[in-house]
């Protein structure tokens, strides 16, 4: 049953960033594509984690830390070159 | 089933060659080889699994299992994964020299345009 | 504001008029072989191979890890990813190569703007940088129609630490080396944990993880700091006189690690220190070793190519103004709006310019 | 037994309240009109979408095991960076002129540089 | 099993849509972000199929090393071409 529960949101995540990527590629500026990826990368790390515990393996757990920290990294250095040239 | 993998992993390395021979813009020539790499991951790591396999790493087993039976068990490849890391790692370190290369030749020419850049033609 | 046209111009591909039927074409043709191959290719219900099957068995006894994915990597294969790391090393090289300016260097980013409150104290009279100011005070005198009084005392001074006193109002480029307090915050509590889980994905050699990964994300940490604090933050670590030894150190105690156990055990990368207990810091012998070797070199290495290329100033002839290069043109001259520096594509070419 | 049920009752909700969040602020960066308002809509789906979700784990698991501490790690970091990386994206896209809405009935900033303080200069102390 | 072929199928749609996202989107920042969604995309379909440690290199190189790299590049070019109006980008400014 909590298997189904974690297999069933791991999906549902994924089909988020489905939806989210139609507004990276409409999005008229710079910043709703960064802020589109942003969201989109911590759906996927809440989906590498729910299949971790469909999978029963505790290793899988790890790519999240960065995906959930590293995509706003990249939002930051976006926003740096916006706001004075070139970083 | 697996099937589908190899198949999208040529779909994604056919829409980089596409980008590679029809656009004329530099960076996107080098984001076409990028993709190229992509499908590359894409298609070892699909190699490498196995039906209903896990992860090749003895530590912390699925409930069952113990670590020498994991070991004879149903795992994933992990030669292929190799292979693997071993193209991410080239791949990030060829896209560092295209991008300088490409960098330097918009200084140069002042035009990312490809058909722009004429020195080298017979 | 609400105007459409305001909307900052951004970087845009040409347009391809020609060459797409070709393209088509060929990547058909391309697409049906590689369709008929990939079909070929052994499915989920083969065999695992030998050599797949024997990398799983000989991990926990011979090598003391249970990672057989790093046991491959830095051992069984050591050889291969030894070609690899010195692939990435050549790359580092030839970035470097590409990216360096005529004149001598001793940063990668920021040295102009860095040296700015110097050259004011050394030399007031410094006529180039009044003279710029005035220009740019004008130049934003005449965008900005609001009042203009006590500008003047903005300008001369050098760009300030951060972006905390910059009122908001003001069109995009800024000149403080630091971002604003939030993101200046986040940035130093982010950073900690993010090292610590680097080092962890190096160091606990026994979980999935490794060199370059914890690399790469050492590199990604300093790339953070660098974007909130500015790079009076990093200049302390990321100069050549730093980084570049310790590269050169993680190449050699890689091949230190590799020629030893050719030494000791009669192959390349063959283990030559005594197994430690699985699932410990220390299990998987030399493997631990060549990761940190790895993580070293890559760290190192993918911050010596990010800054380098970063750093690279453009090296295309002066126009007839003339002066581009002396001031602190690659910081923030080449401002984001678009306007002021937008090159003339496929125009004027200019001979000399590497 | 009973025990187990209200565990198992307690994941499905903070599961579906995760999902159902996460999808209507997708839908809402789908739809929102401008930069700022998509924003607001991402910072919701940490806050409200993301936090459950990692409750839920931890709930499902048990808070003590590898799971409940990396959904910790990644609910501080996302707490930690999302609103430092929304403040900049915002503050960026405001300085480089990313029109507004058209409906937008308030940009203080740009109010108070055109309406001078009796100093007869621009009041420019105001930050975020 | 099943649920798990759905995934696995859901993630290779996600990774072809952004592939083709990259082929056809002319504007240059907003490509570099979709082949950095690709790579997320990739990141958790490694973990998928089962290989941790192709998903932490693929992370990193996709979410940092790529994007930085392609962002300077672009930077230090800077050849300015208004060019709107695909994909229906100048709809969305005024609606």
């Amino acid at each position: 049953m909590i298997e189904d529960i974690d297999i069933a949101v791991c999906i549902a995540e994924i089909a988020i960033i489905g939806v989210l990527l139609v507004r990276l590629v409409r999005g008229p500026s710079v910043t709703d594509r960064i802020v589109a990826l942003n969201v989109m990368s911590t759906q996927a790390a809440i989906a590498t984690m729910f299949f971790a515990a469909f999978a029963d393996r505790p290793i899988y757990l790890d790519p999240a830390i960065w995906l959930s920290s590293f995509s706003y990294l990249g939002a930051l250095v976006w926003a740096r070159l916006l706001e004075r040239g070139l970083l | 089933m697996i099937v589908a993998n190899y198949l999208v992993a040529g779909a994604v390395l056919c829409l980089g060659l596409f980008t590679v021979l029809t656009q004329r813009n530099l960076i996107k020539i080098v984001l076409g080889l990028s993709l190229m790499e992509s499908s590359t991951y894409l298609l070892l790591v699909s190699l490498a699994y196995r039906h209903g396999s896990t992860a090749p790493v003895l530590l912390s087993p699925p409930k069952g299992e113990g670590q020498t039976a994991l070991a004879h068990g149903n795992v994933a490849d992990p030669v292929l994964q190799n292979f693997c890391l071993t193209a991410i790692v080239i791949g990030v370190a060829i896209t560092a020299v295209f991008l300088t290369v490409v960098v330097r030749l918009a200084q140069h020419y002042r035009s990312i345009d490809a058909d722009d850049i004429r020195d080298l033609r017979g | 504001m609400t105007d459409a046209a305001d909307a900052p111009v951004e970087p845009v591909a040409s347009a391809d008029r020609h060459r797409p039927l070709i393209g088509v074409v060929i990547v058909g043709a391309f697409a049906a072989v590689l369709a008929i191959g990939l079909c070929a290719l052994p499915r989920e219900r083969a065999e695992l191979p030998a050599i797949a099957r024997e990398a799983m068995t000989i991990a926990l006894p011979q090598w003391g890890t249970t990672e057989p994915v790093n046991e491959i990597v830095y051992g069984s294969r050591g050889f291969d990813t030894f070609g690899e790391t010195f692939l990435l090393l050549a790359a580092v090289v030839s970035v470097m190569t590409l990216g360096r300016q005529r004149e001598t260097r001793n940063e990668y980013v920021g040295e102009a703007s860095a040296g700015l409150a110097e050259q004011q104290r050394d030399d007031p009279h410094s006529r180039t940088d009044s003279e710029e100011g005035e220009a740019r005070q004008a130049e934003e005198r005449e965008q900005d129609d609001s009042s203009t009084t006590d500008q003047e005392s903005r300008e001369p001074e050098a760009a300030p630490d951060d972006a905390d006193d910059d009122p908001l109002g003001q069109p995009a480029p800024e000149r403080a080396a630091g971002m604003t307090v939030i993101v200046r915050v986040a940035a130093r509590t982010a950073a900690v944990p993010l090292s610590v889980a680097a080092i962890y994905l190096a160091a606990w050699g026994y979980s999935p993880g490794g060199g370059f990964p914890a690399g790469a994300a050492l590199a990604g940490v300093i790339l953070l700091l660098y974007t909130a604090l500015g790079h009076r933050a990093v200049g302390k670590v990321v100069r050549p006189t730093v980084l570049e030894p310790l590269e050169l150190f993680g190449a050699a105690a890689i091949i230190a690690v590799g020629v030893i156990g050719l030494l000791r055990r009669g192959s390349l990368f063959a283990n030559w220190v005594r197994l430690a207990e699985p699932e410990t810091i220390r299990s998987g012998g030399t493997l631990q070793l060549f990761s940190a070797g790895e993580l070293i070199e890559v760290g190192t290495g993918l911050t010596i190519a990010i800054f380098a290329l970063l750093g690279t100033e453009h090296d295309w002839t002066p126009d007839e103004s003339g002066g581009d290069q002396s001031s602190d043109g690659s910081d923030r001259s080449d401002g984001s709006d678009g306007s002021d520096a937008s090159q003339p594509s496929g125009g004027h070419r200019q001979g000399g310019g590497s | 037994m009973s025990g187990h049920a209200a565990e198992l009752a307690a994941v499905i909700v903070l599961a579906g309240l995760g999902v159902a969040v996460s999808f209507t602020g997708a839908l809402g960066i789908l739809r929102m009109p401008d930069v700022y308002t998509r924003i607001q809509c991402s910072s919701k789906i940490i806050t409200m979408g993301a936090l459950p979700l990692l409750i839920a784990l931890v709930v499902a698991q048990g808070p003590m095991t590898t799971y409940g501490s990396r959904a910790l790690i990644v609910a501080g970091l996302l707490v930690i960076v999302n609103p430092a990386a929304s403040h900049a994206l915002a503050r960026a896209a405001y300085k480089t002129g990313v029109p507004m809405w058209r409906g937008a009935v308030a940009d203080e900033p740009r109010q108070r540089r055109n309406t001078p303080t009796e100093e007869g200069k621009p009041e420019s102390q105001e930050e975020r | 099993m099943t649920s798990f072929w759905v995934l696995d199928y859901i993630c290779l749609a996600a990774v072809v849509a952004a592939a083709v996202v990259v082929v056809l989107m002319r504007n240059l920042n907003g490509a570099v972000m979709a082949l950095s969604a690709t790579g997320t995309v990739l990141t958790v379909l490694f973990v998928v199929l089962g290989a941790p440690d192709v998903a932490h290199s693929e992370v990193v190189v996709g979410a940092i090393a790529l994007p930085v790299l392609y962002l300077i590049a672009i930077g230090k070019i800077r050849t300015d071409v208004t060019d709107h109006g695909e994909l229906g980008e100048s709809e969305e400014a005024d609606d």
